[in-house]
């Protein structure tokens, strides 16, 4: 692994062990905004900084081929960028899936808001449904506007790993 | 009422040891005389400092929601502080910041290549 | 409440997220943002077809379902209904302009999707009845602009994009700052609400004499996207680094946010608002926040149009000289303000500057258009607009060059064409106050509007006529882009011979400025306005 | 009898409908396109003579909500105009068929030519002030474009441009002229007109029935604006008909091809200024007076001025279309002049003039180009001898420079008896200095004698040997150059009944009304008045001047030379010291320099805000808001670390210190907002915080250190505009921190909050949160959030296409 | 009653203490962050501060009875941690020059 | 041999620091409600990420670490309280007691965990910090403020960690092996 | 006391920002954006009242101390994350005019250009 020599294993394991947990935070925050301090916006940034511990410590091509799948890694590429059609490395490496994520995100918060036309209500109205007797939970409470804080989380999932895939590669 | 005030007792207590460690954390970053020395005091006084406010924080919510949050915090605080500490020193030592009490790296290390840049300085 | 108000709004942000999820779709990518483009001048027209289907008609939306003044609403009336108007027209005409001279690759990587968060932006901008929203979208237009003017991300681009980023970002921060003061001071973001607590302030705890500065830190953000000197600074150096389309929208549509909103609030919401016969100076102790205005309206609209035509006269490129006469025409757009600024919104006189506003910030639109678009398709193929190396541009590309003639002469003011009706208005402001600002203005739009000859005839001169350029020979500018100018220029004529109902527009937008009370009981609903000026006045 | 609205339109549109279809027609008859024009041209003059005496108006709506409509008024002095523009034209096209043969943008030449035939068209018949300003307006575009015909040469730059710029803005000054008319006539009138002549809502009215003229004049003089109006309008007529000091721009419109210059520049277009002057004098000259002061001495003296020193120049000039340039100006002197006279013949003479000279300068005009094209040369010295090449066309010459010399018993004669009439009996009346005006009127007119002798010399006198072989002329160019010499025979031979039943009727244009019996009429002087005095001077004089005509030629050459006199210089001054100034623009203003524009508009800041709140109050005892709530001390001790934070920041010795120290800033913002109770806050401000960090370290990883050093007293200038920001924020959170309004819209959210979900209030009901924040930004305020994840989305396309466009910048 | 309140005058006086004393602690961690001398100092120090600030929220979290603020205590921390690697990862690694 | 797949394993756990994070109530309802949704929350994260641990993991040999890592904990507790105040002498103190040396730790034990616990262990104890890992030699350099007086005394504890850290992680070495030696006699990477 | 100690530091935030923004050095200009910035950002919480409690609510718990605006909050949300999207661009392009330019000094870049 290229990140050998920067850092230790002692980082490696500590970081190893801390992502998974900085992760389950960050999707508890994106699901209790509702109620309490989070949302999508810090659920999606804490879910990034994950990301970029990972990053940091692994390197660019560990965080998008090893961890989030992404096989067709032009970063693996990028020493051969200038020959290969650079458009590419955009659309359909990492960077593209990436930025991928932030047009879903995008689209599912409008999409969300449109929603709501279809019912004849404006645009962005959000409703919450309660279910009672429901075993176990007893009541539970389904915000529509849950679908709009995961678009929000999405976009910026999707936005900051785009900017730290683009200038950690520069 | 009783044991709301031992409660409240225990959580005045941790509190200002808490507090008491932030400070001496802090007089160590400003009193030792190089970087390594104040991240001893750092590295320790402060992360005990921090966490026993957590703990205050845990007595003071009881074992529910927040005070659960707390213990995470507390087991994160001392997972990450050290590992913190130790990407820093190692990390000044590989930039050259030089041990300012005549600290000797032990010799022989033909292959740690960051060790020679030490040595140089 | 009516969702058609909404309309262009969605079809706009529909057509950014489009772009963003086809970017992989080259061609459907392209198709996407065109028939965003189509999709958002049909929602133009549907939503002036409800707005102006009734003299009168205010259409509101509550978003999200909550009533003014605690959730955003946006509001169509005549006023903003036109300004998107122009937006639809020109924003056509630069994405057809765009997809056939913006390269490929940069058509997928962002442009698309820029383009039309741009629009977004530009369109929330006009809808919006919430200072704070309004700030919102000035950012999702300045953001898009910002990286749509670095576009190409040479070094040109890049400075010019620093010094733009930079100026914007301070005026982004000192808009928010006036924003909150005046949240602080009134209690609400809304600007109906606004306007009612302003007009009765002792019945809301308000003391109006902060607002008077705080309204005028928020002049400064305006100025700044509108280009006023003093904040013009930013104008020459994006208009050359952006792509000639952008270009075309920043001059001709973006700088005009910036105009839309000085109406809106400074002769709308607050010219309602009088200064206290307390607080400050005792010579406008009791006169209306619009004598302050007018004043400072005029300051920076002289300064504009001498700094801006004196800047052009003596330029050597074509896009420099072009982005030089937009310091200068805005000054012209706002000058008559300053005139209708000494009365009061009842006074005819009022309702004539504020329309003679409506209608050049219009021609400019179209005019800027035009003349961008022209010097985009030459630099296309030229490579340069210096005009060192350009000549004879009229003899290769005569219908290209007569749409720049028309476009420079309507920036003249040549009758019949609708840039006439501009100055003529100005002129008629001035004329009509027989006071000594209307002199001024007068003055002032005689020595700009010789400056303006003097600049168009100098770039038709060195770029259209002269000998022949050795590059400019092999001139050839696709025939569908030619088309989309030639129609703009036509437009421009168009308007200009039948300017009978342009001026029937600009009237109703202008009743629509003047009618704050209207606009405060479309807004807040019929029991809420009281006591605002306005018609009643 | 009326005019028939439908033939008058007619005449107006068939020239744009005809120009529009030039291209077309081009493609079919190629150089022939020419007889299409002519054809075009004799089509509107045929109608138009089908309307001779049917004087009346036309109105079509156009702009009702300003007061605008398309007004076709048809008199004496229109159909003069009118007939000038279509006949001429008529004979110009077909010239241009020979002239122009071989040459390059015969499309645009005619269509150009065409247009401009309608705009004077319609200068001619349109009363209507701003829709006649749409026609005076197009002429000088299509002259500029016609100037600019020979699009390639600098020279036609240079006049064109020159053109237009002293034309159009003349223009301009006239509009405002109009505009202030409009504006008091709605004082006067039952409403706002713009309306000249002709209806009953108009600024003179209907002549003979309302005169409205009286009270449009009051109103102007009790507001001060009689001579503003009349300089504005004044400016207008002198800059199109080239009166001194605008007269620069006629000698260089010679640029043009020839029947340009015939057509525009010397028959019509020129006219437009005069004949402007003639449809005013009704309004500005009251009846029954020698002298409407303003208008008589200005245009007077405007007129003779123009007139002698433009024959002086013409004297001077080397160059045949030049001469004939400076001639122009001098006869539009003469006409302005005539107008200028209030009681005497001054309409009479005006109006002739305009008639005679058309009729003989054209013919000149046309001469000289048939010069140029057949001797290949324009210089005056190097022509001789012309006749026998050119025997007809010397006749044609003989004729046409006899008339414009003023030699009886040519039509240029009567016009210039009648202004030495008006000339004497004006100074008669007045005595004293008006002498002077009879004076000069001679003075001029023997310089005028001058030039047209040495014109005609050029067919005879000496062949120059070096004058190469000369064709005979294309029977294109000699055949309207011919009917224009007959013409100016007819109205020579025929002036009594011409005068009496054309000329009359233009006069009386001119007259606001007409005296009970009143005939215009001349007669060749049949007894030794005072006129013909001066003409016997004016002849006599020129005859004996004559041989020193060369030595005349270059005194008044060196005179022109002196930089003090010449307006040209001016002008060309000008123009260029605009370049000059123009440069100031980006080397002292738009600098480039980052810190330039930063200082001003955050001084502008400053100033804008801080002159707010100095005149409208801060609204509150700026000392009372100290006694307010106690500061927590560790808020302070806080707030303390962010200020000593930002300002380690200013003095940070590093790149890497600044960030670091930078972030301080960003955590004390962060523990602000914990104890502001703002948990989503500080935690958004930390992660944000963090990222920041995290990208600055990417980026500054990639740059070179950089601090630049920092000046004394630059420091010391920055640091007052800084304290300047920093005084508008502290006084902005005073003054509204100080404001307490009732009923803020806060308080919905603040009483809605508190409330248990089980409780069932307005936002948990629909809003489903409890945590009244985030239910704000995913609900109320939705649309912000949709707004910023845009932003955020952009962000990250900014990075894409800054990274990802590098080296694609330069375009294929 | 009075024990009570006075116990919680008393408890209310060593939360606030506690929360001076954070602060000016962070007031102090600040002088090394902006005197250094080395970058490794002031990353402590910055680290120290961000500790600082889990303290506050915890100590304000308890103060306000606000128990949601001990969570952003934990989120702090985490965030501390990731500032932490990131800086010593590229200042001190970097080639940024000093 | 009680090997399973790891993910499970650590979504499992992560569904009970989610139980933590959210919060639990004295309701049995609520707990089971908490955890309904924390373990497909756990389980989704562990696969997500399941590439940053191994493929399997023994569950019975990490099990029966349990008492070692009791009183591993313990005993760091404890060190833990007496490296703070000897931290809090030693800043307090006008004299400024320290004179600190790095003492090179060559390692036992070799997996990630243990090194990285063991290396973090020693940060928080008295007077000793964590600066380098050497990963040819498995040695941990240590920053010691009173090393230059009392190497033996700066190795010791250490050794004490090692100790417990080979049971708990189940390490091949056994806590009876000697310590290895500092300056490696020869070794692979050639000598001095 | 609170509103005059507010007023200052926000004062001196904008006067220090303001000054870097004056600076020579490319970076100094983007610090002294995010400064100003981050000001604005305190000063528009300040609107909503600085002492109080959170406005979130506990189930069945309830403050008893004055609640901070919470319409404040969310607008510098909003405010907080826009103003990290322009930052992100400001930084990278501070990088990109490095990369064209070889240089970080404004005054540099201006009179580089003008010799041209
Ligand atoms: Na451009
Ligand atoms: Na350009």
């Amino acid at each position: 692994m290229s990140s050998n020599n920067q850092t230790t294993v002692i980082v490696r394991t500590v970081v190893r062990s801390v992502v998974p947990i900085i992760v389950l935070v960050a999707i508890g925050l994106l699901l209790q905004g509702h109620n309490f301090p989070g949302g999508g916006f810090i659920g999606g940034v804490l879910t990034v900084t994950a990301f970029a511990l990972v990053y940091i410590t692994y390197g660019a091509e560990y965080l998008s081929q090893n961890l989030l799948g992404i096989s067709d890694g032009s970063v693996a590429r990028r020493e051969t960028q200038d020959v290969l059609d650079p458009d590419e490395a955009f659309f359909s490496g990492t960077v593209g899936r990436y930025s991928a994520v932030f047009g879903l995100g995008l689209a599912l918060a409008a999409g969300g808001g449109l929603g709501a036309i279809a019912f004849g209500e404006p645009f962005l109205s959000q409703a919450v449904l309660y279910f009672d007797h429901i075993p176990v939970f007893g009541v539970i409470e389904l915000a529509s506007a849950l679908i709009f804080d995961l678009g929000v989380y999405f976009v910026v999932v999707g936005s900051l790993l785009t900017i730290l895939a683009v200038v950690g590669n520069e | 009422m009783e044991l709301h005030t031992i409660q409240t007792a225990i959580v005045a207590a941790l509190i200002v040891v808490g507090s008491a460690f932030l400070l001496v954390g802090t007089i160590g970053l400003l009193r030792l005389p190089d970087v390594y020395n104040r991240m001893h005091a750092t590295s320790k006084a402060t992360t005990l400092g921090a966490a026993s406010i957590f703990l205050a924080g845990f007595v003071h919510f009881d074992a529910q929601a927040e005070g659960l949050s707390s213990l995470v915090g507390i087991v994160f605080l001392f997972v990450t502080a050290p590992t913190g500490a130790h990407m820093i020193s190692r990390s000044a030592r590989k930039m050259g910041v030089e041990f300012g009490l005549g600290e000797q790296w032990p010799s022989r290390s033909a292959d740690d290549g960051t060790s020679e840049d030490a040595d140089t300085e | 409440m009516s969702a058609i108000v909404a309309a262009p709004l969605l079809v706009a942000l529909g057509g950014a997220i489009g772009c963003l999820l086809m970017r992989s779709r080259p061609r459907l990518l392209r198709g996407v943002s065109l028939l965003g483009g189509v999709g958002y001048l049909l929602a133009t027209v549907a939503l002036a077809r409800a707005v102006f289907a009734d003299s009168d008609a205010i259409l509101v939306y509550y978003l999200s379902g909550w009533q003014a003044p605690y959730g955003i609403t946006l509001v169509a009336d005549r006023l903003s209904v036109i300004f998107i108007g122009l937006t639809a027209i020109v924003s056509l005409a630069a994405l057809w302009v765009s997809v056939r001279t913006i390269d490929a690759s940069g058509q997928r990587i962002s442009y698309h999707a820029l383009y039309q968060f741009m629009v977004v932006g530009i369109t929330g901008s006009f809808l919006t009845a919430d200072i704070f929203n309004l700030f919102v979208w000035f950012e999702v237009m300045l953001m898009a602009s910002y990286v749509l003017v670095v576009f190409h991300s040479g070094p040109e681009q890049t400075r010019a994009g620093m010094q733009y980023v930079v100026l914007n970002l301070l005026g982004s921060a000192v808009m928010l700052l006036a924003i909150g003061g005046l949240y602080a001071t009134t209690g609400t973001l809304n600007m109906a609400d606004l306007a009612r607590r302003l007009a009765e302030p002792a019945a809301y705890g308000i003391a109006p004499g902060p607002v008077l500065g705080l309204t005028g830190l928020l002049l400064c953000v305006f100025a700044l996207k509108a280009g006023l000197v003093p904040f013009q600074f930013w104008v020459p150096g994006a208009y050359q680094a952006a792509p000639p389309p952008v270009t075309a929208m920043l001059a001709g549509v973006v700088k005009k946010v910036g105009v839309y909103a000085i109406i809106r609030l400074y002769f709308s919401v607050f010219a309602v608002a009088t200064i206290p016969d307390s607080g400050g100076l005792s010579v406008v102790a009791g006169e209306p926040f619009l004598v302050v205005f007018g004043g400072v309206i005029l300051v920076m609209a002289l300064l504009s149009i001498l700094l801006g035509g004196i800047g052009a006269t003596g330029r050597n490129n074509l896009d420099e000289l072009l982005a030089y006469s937009s310091i200068s025409q805005v000054g012209f757009i706002v000058l008559p303000l300053a005139v209708a600024a000494t009365t009061l919104p009842g006074d005819s006189l009022f309702r004539a500057g504020v329309l003679a506003t409506i209608v050049y910030a219009i021609i400019h639109g179209f005019a800027k258009g035009v003349l961008f678009l022209v010097s985009g398709a030459i630099e296309d193929h030229v490579g340069t607009l210096e005009f060192s190396q350009l000549g004879g541009i009229s003899e290769q590309a005569p219908v290209l060059s007569g749409a720049f003639f028309v476009g420079g002469l309507t920036l003249i003011g040549i009758p019949p064409l609708f840039g006439f009706f501009g100055k003529l208005l100005v002129f008629k402001v001035g004329v009509e106050a027989q006071n000594t600002i209307g002199w001024i203005a007068v003055g002032a739009t005689l020595i700009g509007a010789i400056l303006t000859i003097t600049y168009v005839t100098r770039a038709w001169e060195r770029a259209f006529w002269g000998p022949p350029n050795e590059f400019v020979e092999e001139l050839t500018v696709s025939p569908s882009v030619v088309a989309v100018i030639a129609g703009l220029a036509i437009i421009i004529i168009a308007l200009g011979i039948g300017f009978q109902p342009v001026y029937e527009l600009a009237n109703g937008a202008t009743s629509a400025v003047i009618d704050t009370d209207a606009y405060v009981r479309a807004v807040l609903g019929p029991e809420s306005a009281h006591a605002i000026g306005g018609g009643l006045r | 009898m009326q005019p028939d609205s439908a033939v008058l339109l007619a005449v107006l549109a068939i020239p744009f409908v005809g120009a529009a279809l030039v291209p077309l027609v081009h493609r079919v008859l190629g150089e022939r396109t020419a007889y299409y024009a002519a054809t075009i041209a004799a089509l509107c003059s045929g109608l138009l003579i089908s309307q001779y005496e049917r004087w009346g108006t036309v109105t079509v709506e156009w702009i009702p909500a300003l007061d605008v409509s398309l007004v076709l008024y048809l008199d004496g002095l229109a159909f003069l105009i009118g007939l000038l523009a279509s006949g001429i034209g008529v004979l110009v096209f077909i010239y241009s068929g020979g002239y122009m043969h071989g040459e390059p943008g015969q499309a645009k030449y005619y269509t150009t030519l065409l247009v401009f035939m309608g705009s004077m068209l319609g200068v001619a018949l349109v009363v209507d002030l701003l829709s006649l300003f749409v026609f005076w307006e197009l002429t000088s575009v299509a002259s500029f474009l016609l100037i600019g015909h020979y699009q390639r040469a600098d020279r036609s730059l240079y006049a064109s441009r020159k053109a237009m710029f002293i034309t159009v803005s003349g223009g301009l000054f006239m509009l405002i002229g109009f505009l202030l008319l409009g504006h008091i006539s709605s004082f006067v009138l039952d409403g706002s007109t713009f309306t000249l002549i002709g209806t009953e809502q108009s600024l003179i009215g209907i002549p003979g029935e309302v005169t409205h003229a009286e009270a449009i004049r009051h109103e102007l003089v009790e507001r001060g604006l009689f001579v503003p109006v009349i300089g504005l309008i004044a400016i207008g007529a002198a800059t199109k008909s080239a009166q001194i000091p605008f007269h620069i721009w006629l000698p260089d419109a010679m640029e043009a091809p020839t029947p340009v210059s015939a057509f525009l520049h010397s028959a019509t277009m020129v006219k437009a200024g005069v004949y402007l002057i003639g449809r005013f004098r009704p309004l500005f000259v009251p009846e029954h007076v020698f002298a409407a002061e303003v208008w008589t001495w200005l245009f007077v003296g405007l007129g003779l001025a123009t007139m002698t020193i433009a024959a002086m120049l013409a004297v001077s000039a080397t160059d045949i279309k030049e001469l004939l340039a400076y001639s122009t100006a001098s006869h539009l002197g003469l006409i302005v002049a005539g107008f200028g006279f209030a009681e005497t013949v001054g309409a009479e003479t005006g109006a002739f003039h305009i008639l005679n000279h058309a009729a003989f300068k054209a013919t000149l005009f046309l001469v000289a180009g048939i010069i140029a094209h057949e001797a290949g040369t324009r210089s005056i010295d190097a022509l001789g001898g012309l006749r026998h090449d050119m025997p007809i066309v010397a006749a044609i010459t003989a004729v046409a420079s006899l008339s414009m010399a003023g030699i009886p018993p040519f039509n240029g004669f009567y016009s210039k008896e009648l202004l030495f009439d008006a000339a004497w009996e004006t100074a008669h009346h007045f005595g004293g200095l008006t002498w002077l005006l009879p004076v000069v009127a001679v003075f001029g007119s023997i310089f005028t004698f001058l030039y047209s002798i040495r014109f005609l010399w050029l067919f005879f006198g000496d062949r120059p040997t070096e004058l190469g072989e000369i064709h005979r002329p294309p029977l294109a160019m000699l055949l309207p150059a011919g009917v224009l010499a007959i013409i100016v025979l007819v109205l020579s031979l025929g002036a009594a009944p011409i005068a009496h039943d054309f000329v009359n009727p233009i006069v009386k244009s001119s007259l606001i009304a007409t005296p009970e019996g009143y005939h215009f009429s001349v007669h060749l002087p049949h007894a030794l008045k005072p006129p013909v005095l001066m003409s016997v001077v004016t002849i006599a004089g020129g005859i004996a001047m004559y041989p020193f005509y060369d030595r005349l030629h270059h005194g008044i050459r060196r005179l022109r030379s002196i930089a003090l006199l010449s307006p040209n210089q001016y002008y060309d001054r000008g123009i260029t010291g605009i370049a000059h100034v123009s440069d100031v623009v980006p080397r002292y203003v738009q600098t480039d320099l980052m810190r330039t524009y930063a200082a001003v508009v955050m001084s502008a800041v400053s100033v804008f805000a801080l002159g707010g709140y100095l005149l409208g109050g801060t609204g509150t005892d700026l000392t009372e808001a100290v006694s307010g709530v106690n500061l927590a001390l560790p808020i302070t001790i806080i707030l303390a670390v962010a200020v000593v934070g930002a300002l380690a920041v200013d003095r940070a010795p590093s790149h890497i210190a600044g960030v670091l120290t930078l972030s301080i800033l960003g955590f004390t913002v962060a523990v602000f907002y914990v104890l502001a109770s703002a948990p989503d806050l500080a935690l958004t401000q930390l992660v944000i915080e963090t990222l920041v960090l995290v990208l600055f370290l990417l980026v500054l990883d990639r740059l070179p250190a950089f601090y630049g050093e920092l000046r004394r007293g630059r420091a010391i200038l920055d640091g007052l505009i800084a304290s300047g920001v920093g005084l508008t924020v502290t006084i902005t959170v005073l003054v509204t921190t100080a404001a307490d309004p009732s009923d803020g819209i806060a308080h919905f959210f603040v009483e809605k909050a508190p409330v248990p979900a089980e409780h069932g209030t307005l936002i948990t009901d629909a809003g489903g949160g409890n945590n009244i924040v985030n239910v704000i930004l995913v609900d109320f305020r939705a649309l912000d959030t949709m707004g910023e994840i845009s932003v955020v989305a952009m962000a990250a396309l900014a990075i894409l296409t800054l990274i990802g466009m590098r080296n694609r910048g330069e375009r294929a | 009653m009075t024990v009570a309140s006075e116990t919680s005058v008393l408890f209310d006086w060593i939360v606030t203490g506690g929360l001076l004393v954070s602060a000016f602690v962070t007031l102090l961690s600040a002088y090394r962050v902006i005197r250094g001398p080395t970058v490794p100092d002031r990353v402590v120090a910055l680290d120290v501060i961000s500790t600082n600030v889990v303290a506050i929220a915890v100590l304000f979290a308890i103060q306000s009875d606000k128990g949601a603020l001990v969570e952003v205590g934990l989120v702090l921390a985490i965030i501390g941690f990731i500032s932490t690697v990131a800086v010593a990862r590229y200042v001190i690694e970097g080639d940024i020059i000093e | 041999m009680t090997t399973v797949r790891k993910w499970p394993v650590i979504g499992f756990v992560l569904a009970i620091i989610w139980l933590f994070v959210r919060g639990i109530t004295y309701e049995p309802m609520r707990f089971v409600a908490t955890m309904l949704v924390g373990l497909p929350v756990g389980l989704a994260i562990a696969y997500l990420t399941r590439d940053l641990y191994g493929e399997s993991i023994d569950l019975w040999a990490t099990l029966s670490g349990t008492p070692a890592a009791i009183r591993y904990l313990g005993r760091f507790l404890w060190e833990l309280l007496t490296a703070n105040l000897d931290v809090a002498y030693r800043v307090l103190a006008p004299s400024l007691p320290i004179d600190p040396d790095v003492v090179a730790v060559p390692l036992r034990v070799e997996s990630d965990g243990a090194i990285t616990t063991i290396a973090n262990s020693i940060t928080l104890t008295p007077g000793t910090l964590t600066m380098e890992y050497d990963d040819a030699t498995n040695t941990l350099f240590v920053h010691a403020i009173t090393g230059n007086n009392d190497v033996e005394g700066v190795l010791a504890p250490i050794r004490a960690w090692e100790d417990l850290a080979l049971v708990i992680f189940d390490e091949e070495a056994d806590p009876a092996d000697p310590a290895p030696e500092w300056p490696p006699s020869g070794g692979d990477d050639g000598g001095e | 006391m609170t509103e005059v100690v507010l007023a200052i530091v926000l004062g001196a935030l904008y006067a220090l920002g303001t000054f870097l923004v004056l600076r020579r050095d490319v970076v100094r200009v983007v610090w002294g954006v995010t400064i100003i910035s981050q000001a604005t950002n305190v000063y528009l919480v300040t609107m909503g009242g600085i002492h109080g409690s959170i406005p979130i609510v506990s189930h069945g718990g309830g403050g008893h101390h004055a609640v901070t605006d919470p319409l404040v909050q969310a607008l510098v949300l909003t405010a907080i994350v826009i103003g990290f999207g322009t930052t992100a661009l400001a930084l990278v392009l501070t990088y990109r005019l490095y990369q064209e330019h070889g240089t970080l000094d404004l005054q540099e870049l201006a009179t580089t250009e003008e010799s041209q």
